[in-house]
């Protein structure tokens, strides 16, 4: 694969810090693109604003780089107003299930064909460390400098109870997986969400004794193992990996396309 | 040749007006009252082969809004005080990223959730100013159906001139008032189409460089130009820049293209205004009761006229100057604490003969009322 | 035609705003008229008075809103509590005289008609005793010809309601002819 | 073309300019066919042992590394 | 019980229509109250905008009524100031769900000790019977004249994956129940929720030929069934009621005040 | 006796602030520039005894401060523009209900998502008027720590005082700038306790009826008095009204009583102003580089001076008016497009004398970018 | 006191006023001891059918039906 | 003291913006002086030249930035690319001779230490290199004394770390006096 065909290189080195997760996940995406042979002219990817919301800016697609959290509402638009088009909705975790929640959580209800991808590094990196919802209880952040409070979201559990058809789960040091379960979801008819772990050495490492980037991608895979595996099974606390819920549902486009064909004759 | 004449609401009218223009997508969330717009759309729109979505709320509406103008498409959205507050992030970024699309505020009671179901006009300074940072807008209104339908074909008409969006700011009354609407026939009333660029595949297309009239032509998502689109301050390909050069252009183009047009965006009519030694200036429903009372008074003799502006922003200050030059008393009559008075009295050589005739109870101002100020500022009491 | 202002009132369900458009729409589409419809309601709408009002005028009709109207309709008692005083010396006041009992007397000229009564009994459906009403309206006042404001109700009025409507705009037509 | 080998065909190439020395690719090669210079820039040292998995390629965040 | 001791009987009889079931949920609401002997003082009881929202004006506790979708939030600001106080949060379906989906999960998520009431009737009532996010797929609303084409969100699901440590359901028909359902969600440490199903005859029942209140009552009783009963297990479709999620956690402001007394040796 | 002497952040002056005026609530959502003082907080805050919580935006963090606010705690948030912008909707309710509570914009460039980290002062005609409705508000800023923590302490007072949400309008430069601050001592400066009613229980107890002196009793959630709050139109006892009269009341009652108020409510400074020629009006850091070129320049001879605003809302247009009487030329220095600067026009009696000395494209407005404009004021060209 | 069955110490009291007519406590109570006047009004109408059960007063949405 | 302006340039992670930090406290709070610190940062503050400014004097100080420093410090190639240009005639341009190659004469006068060298060496933790840098800058400018110095690395830095610190400090003290 010629990765360089999809990105703008003269942005190139990008901005993100030495072992940042987060080109390990654009690198996926590429070619997870590149794997299923779509055009870049039928490409669109929309972020929201944060270190992950980079992302549109170095990639050669349609792109769009929107407001904090309310990605998935401009692509709601994007995709209604071209539903042949692939839209590809890179998010932070602040971005997706703080200030973004209830987008994600309607995006997912609502099956409109978007593919979202949550670049999961538990915490705020854009600002500098403060902490997400899916910053884990007792870890540290510049806004939780007694540990965090709270319980974090399983993301995967929160978008299958909003009803979403299509959740996976990955991390980056599984990036060939990362990649595959990407492909499989932009080509999922309908909603899909995908979180990626991914790591900020930056700030979460700094604040939890995390390591530098390989560390924290050594943990990744300590903490992790492929739903229905042997691990998993063994050890509930491990994380799943792999295609988590995926269920055939009408696309709401395709529905409203339907009904506009019965109601106008139009043909789209 | 109309091509239709009925008995509606103003809601219904934007409406039509917006299907007139060639309205193609609508994303909303219903708020009193402006739900109609949303109601009739969800019946309309699919049988105009467009797309109609109700969304989580009113900032994720305005969001979609964008994004389906981005594929180039039509796009509006409507709400009311509580709602357009929600908005004003999105509103911001369409300014920013100069994506053409058209919000309604029916206005309410306020501030807060106020008097849902009353009259008011309270949001003016708030369409102008809403947002943060530095910025200009347009915010037409209207009084009557007519206007009602010209104005929304109006707003889609320069969001698409000038890639802005444009304010729809009416009342409560205006919306659910019903009269006589005819719908002009296909052609009547012009229609300003998307200019899209002219620039061929594989040449370089900069989205954000105005041509030499000013316009800067689009190109769609999915079509065959890729670009970028931010919030950021941006150079001309749409990709962030931090250069101060680039930050001071992009801030005087985005407020210049509009203030400085002031006067060519100018929408207004007026009534009996040549010889008018008292001079009324109004807008929204106010301006009915504004004209009732000239009328009325014309009757009688007395020397009164009407400035109706449809134009609020950018404010015409230059024409309203003229207006009120050599007139004996101006009175603006609007239903909130003086919000459009202020600008006038800026506007004015001598705002020292700017009065106000206002209401801000949730009751709709009468030509009584607008007597009774009159009375007062012409030195003969209550 | 000079301007006449007309102010319906009643409870939600009774269709008084209806009643409004209808009227509204039979003297601006088939009349040639002017006319302009507003209502008011408040977060009570689902209880209390509604109202709805309607200006027909051969002029152009600016102010939109009925500050004393030459015909008042009070289809509960708690509505003509509410309105019965802004009627105008000469004007019409128009009851129904089953739902509404008169408590005091008013400038204006008060006809009480058992339109409710009427319209159980002789068509067994109260989603048309607005409709009764309008045709007792037009019956009293001419404001409208009775084919416009037929033309009107059919363009709000599913077919299959056709001919119970038809009955209720007689059968108030009869009522008003009885006061005549 | 078939008959050449992977090995043969591929190299793998690190865009210097782009690579940010973080070392991920280092750790994670199974062969231990790369290795940090002392500019603390990625560089292909092991080629003989190199079994063109393209690993580093898909872990590095800078998108500097490709087999080509 | 007095049900008047704790309402505020100037605004009787109240605005609902008849029929409406959001009086039923609040006279549930009263018992509840009532029946854990709690003074009127203590509690605080916190709306959104909606018919249902009209419910703090008529009790006789500490009230507010505050913006569409966000009572859950000046909660939170209420509780983290006065832990000791009982807070109830009454909200629409719309309310709740649609602008308002954020800060369900995140309270959930949060677990302060909020009671959340979801008054689902399945519709917006205040604004005159458009869809909101629970209407069910097909059913008709002024906003969905063709049915609704996105399939509606299991609140119960939602606040699952969401992490609510405490999930309930009943409906109006099931009146008892709701009041013993909302007593044991208000003892309940930490975030709870109940949805009733509760009736719009007005409007949703109008739209979708529904019949009456009666008749909508009747409706619940037929498409729901005790969770763990045999006619849950036999028909899957039926709507489960009871408690449907209990679990122990730690609630936050408890959590936060053992931060408090550690850091400051303040007492609360 | 001074507590503490600190080298730090503008931030970190309003924490300091903060803490002194008795904050025992923060809820907030992270955004530069105005993170530092959540984070400060966040360690801070439970060592005091106070409550600290990252809410899930920035809307839902006023509606928390709002609703901490009626159980008797003195409340805050800070965000920067787009959080701001989020947080109209609740800021009108805080308005409406009469909650004391403090809202801090540290302001970046705007609009939009704009130039996260540069320094601009692009809000403040969306301080006044951000959200829908007629209302009032009070907005503070400052130019130097000592300032900054003054201003901060002043909000809660003011808030405490008027029940109105304050906003404390920082800019970038003044929140990331460090320097000295000297931490007054307990009692060195006045700090405003909540106004408790003194009606006793079973006693009749209205929420929003004032006294004489114009101010209204609170009692706090959990305590013995029941009543209502609402983002409607209301009656003293915060129940819900229609009543044209109600309203009118309530909203006079809600722009009056800080409009009224405007010259009590103005906190300024003025260096050099009695016989200075040229008078710069500036506020928040462009008034350093306006204090630095007034000093400059009078130590070379020139007669010019410098009105620094600490109240920006309600404007003190009456101050302004006085000290802009007379003078040759009045230069307001600001980092946006002009938007005191309306206000100043607007208050003069000469606005033809009234120039704008401004920088909006990121870059920190120097006493040399100053210098060149009252160059071409001066007629003396670039 | 105890000795006084429920039956005598406890009346269905409806306030004609707040009920609004809806039919609830009608339809549901288990007793047929309700019904609706010619004004529309809930009627207890069978105090000697009643057996006291209550669910009339917590369906109706009126809080206009009370046992005391 | 008259007023002083100092520049310090280099690489986020080189510590330049505490490095004037604490030359800013140990002027304001250990010197009688007044001080004020600022900085700038793009979102490139993750690569790219991160910039920290100081005004020292013994007047007020109003505004707060640098324009033409008396002392610049460039501790990369990319800051001593972007910012030598700024140097005063007659100011002080203080690089580290390993990380920077000076490309062209400056107005200012220009002094290469080994700085990052000789932490390494003597050291071997690169945390203390900007300090090492601040104690080589007093040495050469007597800005503040060391002992003020000294108490503000004392106030940022945790107990375990001052042994370095006070280490490169020293180091930085003895770079200076070898070019004095
Ligand atoms: C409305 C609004 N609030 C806050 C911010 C500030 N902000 C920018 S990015 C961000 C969070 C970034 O965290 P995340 O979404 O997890 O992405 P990451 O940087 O970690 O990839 C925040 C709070 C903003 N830009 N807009
Ligand atoms: C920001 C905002 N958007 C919209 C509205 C209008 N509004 C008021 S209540 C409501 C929905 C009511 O539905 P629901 O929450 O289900 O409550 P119900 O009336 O059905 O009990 C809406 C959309 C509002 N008040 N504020
Ligand atoms: S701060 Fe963290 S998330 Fe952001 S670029 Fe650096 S490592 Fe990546
Ligand atoms: S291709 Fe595989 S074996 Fe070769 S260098 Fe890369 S990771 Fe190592
Ligand atoms: S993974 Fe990439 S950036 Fe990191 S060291 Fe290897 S080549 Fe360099
Ligand atoms: S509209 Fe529906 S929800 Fe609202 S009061 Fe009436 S029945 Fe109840
Ligand atoms: S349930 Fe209540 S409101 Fe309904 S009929 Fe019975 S008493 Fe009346
Ligand atoms: S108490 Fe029971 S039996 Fe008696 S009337 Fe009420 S529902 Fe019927
Ligand atoms: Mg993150
Ligand atoms: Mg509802």
């Amino acid at each position: 694969m010629n990765t360089r065909r999809y990105i703008r290189e003269r942005f190139f080195p990008h901005l993100w810090c030495p072992g940042c997760g987060h080109g390990i996940v654009m690198s996926a995406l590429v070619g997870a693109v590149d794997s299923l042979g779509l055009s870049q002219n039928e490409v669109v990817v929309i972020s929201g604003i944060g270190c992950s919301s980079r992302m549109p800016g170095y990639l050669d697609f349609h792109t769009m780089h929107t407001l904090h959290g309310r990605a998935l509402a401009f692509a709601t638009g994007v995709k209604m107003g071209r539903p042949d088009l692939t839209v590809i909705v890179p998010m932070g975790d602040g971005d997706a299930a703080a200030i973004g929640g209830n987008h994600l959580i309607h995006a997912a209800r609502r099956n409109l064909d978007l593919t979202a991808v949550v670049l999961n590094n538990r915490i705020y990196g854009m600002t500098g460390g403060q902490s997400s919802p899916t910053t884990p209880e007792g870890d540290r952040s510049t806004t939780a400098p007694y540990g965090v409070l709270d319980p974090s979201f399983d993301l995967v559990e929160l978008a299958r109870g909003a009803g979403a058809s299509f959740v996976a789960r990955s991390t980056t040091y599984h990036a060939q997986e990362t990649r595959e379960l990407l492909a499989a979801a932009i080509a999922h008819q309908g909603f899909s969400l995908v979180e990626v772990l991914s790591q900020c050495p930056t700030y979460y490492g700094r604040k939890n004794q995390g390591g530098d980037a390989v560390a924290m991608m050594k943990t990744f895979k300590q903490i992790t193992a492929p739903a229905g595996s042997q691990r998993a099974a063994q050890d509930p606390g491990l994380i799943t990996r792999g295609i988590l819920v995926q269920e055939p549902r009408t696309e709401y486009c395709a529905a409203y396309g339907e009904l506009v064909r019965e109601l106008s004759g139009h043909e789209e | 040749m109309p091509k239709e004449t009925i008995f509606a609401q103003g809601n219904e009218a934007v409406v039509q007006g917006a299907l007139y223009a060639g309205l193609d997508f609508y994303a909303g969330y219903p708020i009193t009252p402006s739900t109609e717009i949303a109601e009739i759309l969800a019946q309309r729109l699919p049988q105009a082969g467009g797309r109609f979505i109700q969304m989580e709320d009113e900032l994720a509406s305005l969001c979609a809004v964008i994004g389906a103008s981005l594929t180039g498409l039509k796009a509006m959205t409507a709400t009311s005080g509580p709602g357009f507050s929600l908005m004003q992030e999105a509103l911001g970024y369409a300014v920013m990223a100069e994506v053409p699309c058209v919000v309604v505020n029916v206005q309410r009671g306020g501030p807060s959730t106020g008097m849902p179901t009353a009259v008011a006009q309270g949001d003016v300074m708030q369409a102008r100013w809403g947002t943060h940072g530095d910025h200009a807008i347009i915010a037409l209104t209207a009084s009557n159906l007519a206007d009602v339908f010209l104005m929304t074909v109006e707003a889609f008409n320069l969001a698409e001139t000038y890639r802005t969006p444009v304010i729809l700011l009416l009342d409560e009354v205006v919306g659910h008032m019903r009269e006589k609407l005819v719908i002009p026939g296909p052609g009547e009333v012009e229609v300003v189409q998307r200019l899209r660029t002219s620039v061929p595949e594989g040449t370089d297309y900069h989205p954000y460089l105005a041509r030499e009239d000013g316009r800067l032509p689009m190109s769609d998502f999915g079509g065959v130009h890729r670009f970028n689109v931010t919030g950021l301050v941006h150079d001309m390909w749409g990709f962030p820049s931090n250069d101060p050069a680039v930050a001071y252009g992009l801030l005087h183009h985005l407020v210049d293209k509009l203030e400085n047009r002031a006067e060519t965006l100018a929408r207004y009519q007026d009534f009996f205004c040549d010889d008018a030694e008292v001079l009324l200036i109004s807008y929204g429903s106010a301006a009915r009761s504004a004209l009732h009372l000239v009328e009325q008074r014309r009757a009688r003799g007395m020397k009164i006229g009407l400035l109706e502006l449809n134009t609020l922003w950018p404010f015409p200050a230059q024409t309203v100057r003229k207006y009120c030059r050599g007139r004996g008393h101006v009175l603006v009559v609007e239903m909130n604490r003086g919000q459009l008075h202020g600008e006038v009295q800026k506007a004015a050589e001598q705002p020292e003969r700017v009065y106000l005739a206002n209401r801000y109870d949730g009751v709709f101002i009468s030509h009584k009322d607008i007597m009774q100020v009159l009375h007062v500022v012409l030195g003969k009491g209550v | 035609m000079e301007t006449t202002r007309i102010v319906f009132s009643g409870s939600g369900g009774q269709g008084v705003i209806t009643a409004a458009i209808i009227l509204g729409e039979a003297a601006a589409l088939h009349e040639g008229l002017n006319a302009v419809q507003t209502q008011s309601y408040g977060p009570e709408a689902r209880g209390g008075a509604t109202r709805a009002d309607v200006v027909i005028s051969q002029h152009p009709i600016r102010y939109p809103k009925v500050i004393s109207p030459h015909v008042l309709v009070c289809l509960t008692q708690e509505a003509y509590n509410k309105y019965s005083g802004i009627g105008r010396p000469g004007g019409l006041l128009i009851i129904d005289s089953q739902l509404v009992t008169p408590a005091k007397k008013s400038d204006a000229r008060q006809v009480a008609l058992p339109m409710y009564q009427a319209v159980m009994e002789a068509i067994g459906n109260p989603v048309v005793f607005n409709i009764c009403m309008l045709g007792a309206l037009v019956g009293l006042t001419s404001l409208v010809k009775p084919e416009s404001l037929w033309r009107a109700v059919q363009s709000k009025i599913p077919p299959a309601f056709l001919e119970i409507n038809q009955r209720a705009l007689e059968l108030g037509g009869e009522l008003a002819s009885s006061v005549r | 073309m078939e008959s050449r080998s992977l090995k043969e065909e591929l190299s793998v190439l690190i865009d210097v300019d782009w690579c940010k020395g973080c070392g991920i690719c280092v750790a994670f090669c199974p062969k231990q066919a790369l290795s940090l210079d002392e500019h603390g820039k990625a560089r292909w040292t092991g080629p003989e042992d190199c079994v063109r998995c393209g690993l580093c390629q898909m872990r590095c965040p800078d998108l500097a590394i490709e087999l080509r």
